[in-house]
């Protein structure tokens, strides 16, 4: 799909918890495709602070109804200030921009593994490889279960666990002290994973280990987001490639962090 | 419709609104926005003779009404530039310009050289202000000397116009414009980035990977104003101005102040349309003070 | 509660937020808002040895985060300073210090013998980059060997600490820096304004009266903070950092990048109560990083 | 009343017309005194391009509720953010600031001359003058009719006249074509006078002719408002001096372009 600057009409802005927000954007046009992995740069308006546009994952779409929905969690005046919006308000978005996750054969069963709010680049992908007939297993891994928002949402496309650092859901630890990962890796053809820095390493480096085909996305800051400024660049195998172009989904045997 | 056409040194542009160096790719990147030929003019990437890696990953910080960025001059070098990109621009009916750096002035001029077999290029900005990167860039640009002798080697072998891109960072830069001019260049743009810097005061490291890195946006206009307006009185040569520029308000200011034409730099990150609306601003604001062209506004600050 | 304790020179300041001159008035004007006597000091308004009308209205343009002024050190003299402010000042249980500017390096000596004759002043900053005045100011400090000469002439007849207050608007300020630590400074304090210049687009005119004026606030941090880095690297003397800082992150990032103590300038026009708010917020971010003290952060910036 | 910096209430925000607002809001505490002339200095949050705050007249004062009111006319970023505040929002106010108009004595005549929005400064000072029975006369001029608001409010401290250029209310042309001031300028004391810089020199021209008393209230522009930058300096006969501190009320007599 061709990118685009469009002002999109906020349709609602629902609060999950403090932090956690979903904004519901309605498109004036009927939305070509939008794929999994691919993200949305919003502008942040009557924000003094605020300069740049902020990335976004597109977490779903709905074709029928031209929408589309940013999963946000708050983090600084930017996220703040996009939670604030209300229906009804309008919002400049530059959209579908990045790459996408590669899709597997049918039959394939697959692990989506998300840390904190990483996990909100894989919604889009669970809804399309559900309907693609995958076996899909959901792995989502937080600091506490505050955290953990939209879990039902997920388990409609797979089977969904969770692990949160303070034991207050699912295991307590680490994604990788999961039994899914510890234990049952192998019965994976493909991972596919977003979330904080170490988290991706460590399971990269479990799939490296197991030689299981593993995509990334990365989430480095960025000035543009569709590939003039050269800001966001990650180190691969082939020189500097910007996250926001060539990425955000890097397969993990291209980066020089894979190790 | 006023009329909109200007001339930088002997090349006719449709307008005074061009595209600056590092903000804009190669111009094919905005082609699912907008018609680039529209535009005044593009600068392209800036280009090295060598293929540069550019700096490390952290390269951008948020600033008040600006950024700050380190890219350092990532470019698959002048021969690729020649043989991949070159052709994808022949499409585009207006002006390009190859923004050249180096490390060395024998750097620049063998890039120089490189740019001059291609036709379809206008000119070249000889990038002297570049803040990232460790050899070459602004250490020719802060002093006169060292600025001069970068342009008189350059003239020698590159026919067609030199547009030299200025620094801020000096404490007298119609100095630098006047040896410039001197040399041999045709224009002048100004202004390049400003040395700053970023530091994260939770973790307690500097937030670019190079430490410092070039500001640019809105923060720097009053300060890209006024050394536009202080060159444009101390040199012939025309004056092309940039710095925060995101609106046709801001161009307007730029051209009261001097400017024969402007360039868009960072305001295209936040808007890829901001260059467009900026020509439109200015047909707008022409129309409106009943000013027949953009040539009767140029340099006519009312003092 | 943290250890804010700071030292400058051979002066005990009780914590390292000071108030930069031209933008706390005498201190008094803040007596309604909280008590002055909390600060770690007070630079008092630019002060001359002749009275100076200052320049015309108007004086201030608001530019996108920060704002440019013309003041052009108004103010009624030094003999004034000491016959009618000086008492006033008394009461205040904090460093304060006078602000000294001059057209010629007599001046310059002459105001701050007057200074010197009084005991409740801390200490002098000399002034040699103030943008807005015809004569003197910047001119001074924008050239090592003058910038050397006002801080000689002034150091033989002036006795308590003096701390010299750098220009931004050179090539480098390492250089000027440490001309005047050689010269005798005993502190550095930076950065003054940036020249810079603001144009009403409607009305085709400067919104300066004198065309260019000095920018200030959150704009110019970055260019702030990488010169305060840049300079402490370079001398021994303390350095005083400023440019732009609003809040206290501001300033823990001034302190990290080799700040031995901060002034809040153009952020006391926007929340008169900035200053203090820092104080504290400093202390809240020593204690939630669990540092016992200021001075173990100064200049520990990880590289 | 000393000055301070407070955290004011939005009770209400009334658009009177697309271009001019009535700012209600609540002090948590007794208000003191305020003197008619004397303004705030409000701050303008969620506006990216806003960085000093704005200036504006006391309009009225409510002192057994605690509220003060201000009358805002948008003329730019600042004015049009400060018209989209809503009810129950907070506001950063310093207050009360400047001096005040001089007060008559009870039986004089006085004038009263507003042009366009500048006769928001002469609101809270016509009600101090009804009370103090004095016999008021209000002259406001403006561009056209709806430029000119809340005109039963002035009536009710006093007699109201206007003009206007285009002559769609009251008598054509500049408040100095009106009879009040053509004919009848020797009938008053003193005459106050707030609007734009070239209708106050005509009244003060007028003023001095006949010998009357009359006072300006300037509107430079300020950075910080209380006297500690000299950015809002106007010429007087004795030097430089603040708008924000020594006035914005001022004899114009003081004045350097007192003709
Ligand atoms: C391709 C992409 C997709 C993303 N998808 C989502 C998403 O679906 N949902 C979501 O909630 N967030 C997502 N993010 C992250 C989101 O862009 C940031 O949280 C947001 O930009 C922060 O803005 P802010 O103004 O609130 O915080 P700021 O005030 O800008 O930052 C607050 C702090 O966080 C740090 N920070 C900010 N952004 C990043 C980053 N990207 N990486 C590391 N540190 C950072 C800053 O350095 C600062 O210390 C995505 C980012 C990218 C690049
Ligand atoms: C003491 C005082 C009392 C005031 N009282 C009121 C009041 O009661 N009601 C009211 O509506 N306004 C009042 N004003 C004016 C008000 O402060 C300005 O209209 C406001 O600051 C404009 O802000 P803005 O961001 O909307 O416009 P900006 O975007 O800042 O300005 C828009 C345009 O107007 C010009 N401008 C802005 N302020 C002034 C000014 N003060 N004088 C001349 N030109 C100016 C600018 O140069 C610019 O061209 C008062 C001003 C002062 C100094
Ligand atoms: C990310 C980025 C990359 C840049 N790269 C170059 C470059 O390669 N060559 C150059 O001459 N200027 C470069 N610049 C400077 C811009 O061309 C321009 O001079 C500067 O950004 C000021 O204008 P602005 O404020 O409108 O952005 C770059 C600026 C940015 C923000
Ligand atoms: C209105 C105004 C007046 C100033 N007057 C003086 C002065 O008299 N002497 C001086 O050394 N600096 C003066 N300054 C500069 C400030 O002290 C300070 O160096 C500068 O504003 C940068 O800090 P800030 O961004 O925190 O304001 C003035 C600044 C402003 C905004
Ligand atoms: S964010 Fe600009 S190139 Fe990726
Ligand atoms: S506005 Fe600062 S002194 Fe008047």
């Amino acid at each position: 799909m061709r990118k685009t600057v469009q002002n999109l009409k906020v349709i609602a802005n629902l609060r999950l918890n403090d932090d956690h927000y979903i904004l519901q954007l309605q498109a004036p046009n009927q939305l070509q495709a939008i794929d999994p992995g691919q993200f949305a740069n919003l502008m942040v308006d009557h924000s003094p602070n605020v300069f740049l546009r902020r990335p976004f994952s597109i977490y779903s779409v709905d074709y029928e109804n031209n929408t589309i929905s940013i999963f946000i969690k708050v983090i600084g005046e930017g996220t703040r200030s996009l939670a604030r919006l209300t229906a009804n308000s309008s919002l400049s978005v530059i959209f579908p921009l990045g790459n996408s996750f590669t899709i597997p054969n049918s039959n394939e069963k697959v692990l989506l593994v998300g840390g904190g709010s990483g996990v909100a680049s894989l919604m889009n992908l669970s809804q399309v490889l559900g309907r693609n007939k995958n076996e899909v297993v959901i792995l989502s891994g937080a600091r506490s279960s505050s955290d953990l928002v939209e879990l039902d949402h997920f388990s409609r496309y797979g089977k969904l666990y969770t692990t949160t650092e303070d034991g207050s859901h699912g295991v307590k630890g680490y994604v990788t002290d999961h039994p899914v990962i510890k234990d049952e890796l192998d019965s994976f053809s493909r991972i596919y994973t977003c979330g904080p820095d170490p988290m991706m390493k460590a399971v990269a480096a479990k799939a490296k280990l197991k030689s299981i085909f593993c995509e990334v996305s990365l989430e480095n800051t960025m000035a543009c987001g569709f590939g003039v400024c050269l800001c966001c660049v990650t180190e691969t195998t082939q020189g500097h490639k910007c996250v926001c172009t060539d990425g955000p989904v890097f397969n993990t045997n291209q980066l020089k962090w894979q190790i | 419709m006023a009329d909109l056409r200007t001339k930088i040194h002997n090349v006719d542009y449709k307008n005074p609104v061009l595209t600056a160096s590092g903000t804009f790719g190669y111009g094919v990147e905005f082609d699912d926005f907008f018609d680039v030929s529209l535009l005044g003019g593009i600068i392209v990437k800036g280009t090295t003779i060598h293929p540069r890696q550019g700096n490390a990953y952290p390269r951008m910080a948020e600033t008040a009404a600006g950024m700050l960025n380190t890219v350092g001059l990532q470019n698959k070098g002048a021969k690729y530039f020649k043989s991949d990109i070159y052709p994808n621009l022949l499409k585009y009916d207006t002006n390009i310009l190859v923004n050249v750096s180096g490390s060395t002035v024998a750097e620049y001029v063998e890039c120089a050289e490189i740019i001059n077999e291609l036709d379809h290029i206008a000119g070249i900005e000889l990038n002297i202000s570049c803040p990232n990167v460790k050899e070459g860039g602004m250490a020719f640009g802060t002093s006169c000397p060292s600025a001069a002798a970068v342009v008189r080697a350059v003239r020698n072998s590159y026919k067609k116009p030199i547009m030299v891109k200025l620094s801020p960072n000096v404490t007298d830069i119609t100095e630098i414009a006047i040896a410039v001019e001197s040399a041999g260049a045709d224009s002048v743009s100004l202004i390049n980035t400003l040395l700053g810097m970023a530091i994260n005061a939770e973790t307690r490291k500097p937030v670019l990977s190079t430490v410092t890195g070039g500001l640019s946006g809105p923060a720097v206009k009053p300060i890209a104003l006024r050394m536009v307006w202080q060159v444009a009185r101390a040199v012939r040569i025309p004056v092309i101005g940039m710095g925060g520029i995101m609106n046709a308000t801001d161009a307007i200011e730029f051209f009261l102040a001097g400017a024969t034409a402007i360039q868009v730099g960072t305001a295209n990150f936040i808007d890829p349309m901001a260059s467009i609306k900026i020509i439109d601003g200015i047909d707008e604001y022409l129309n409106r003070h009943k000013i027949n062209s953009i040539s009767e506004i140029i340099g006519c600050l009312q003092m």
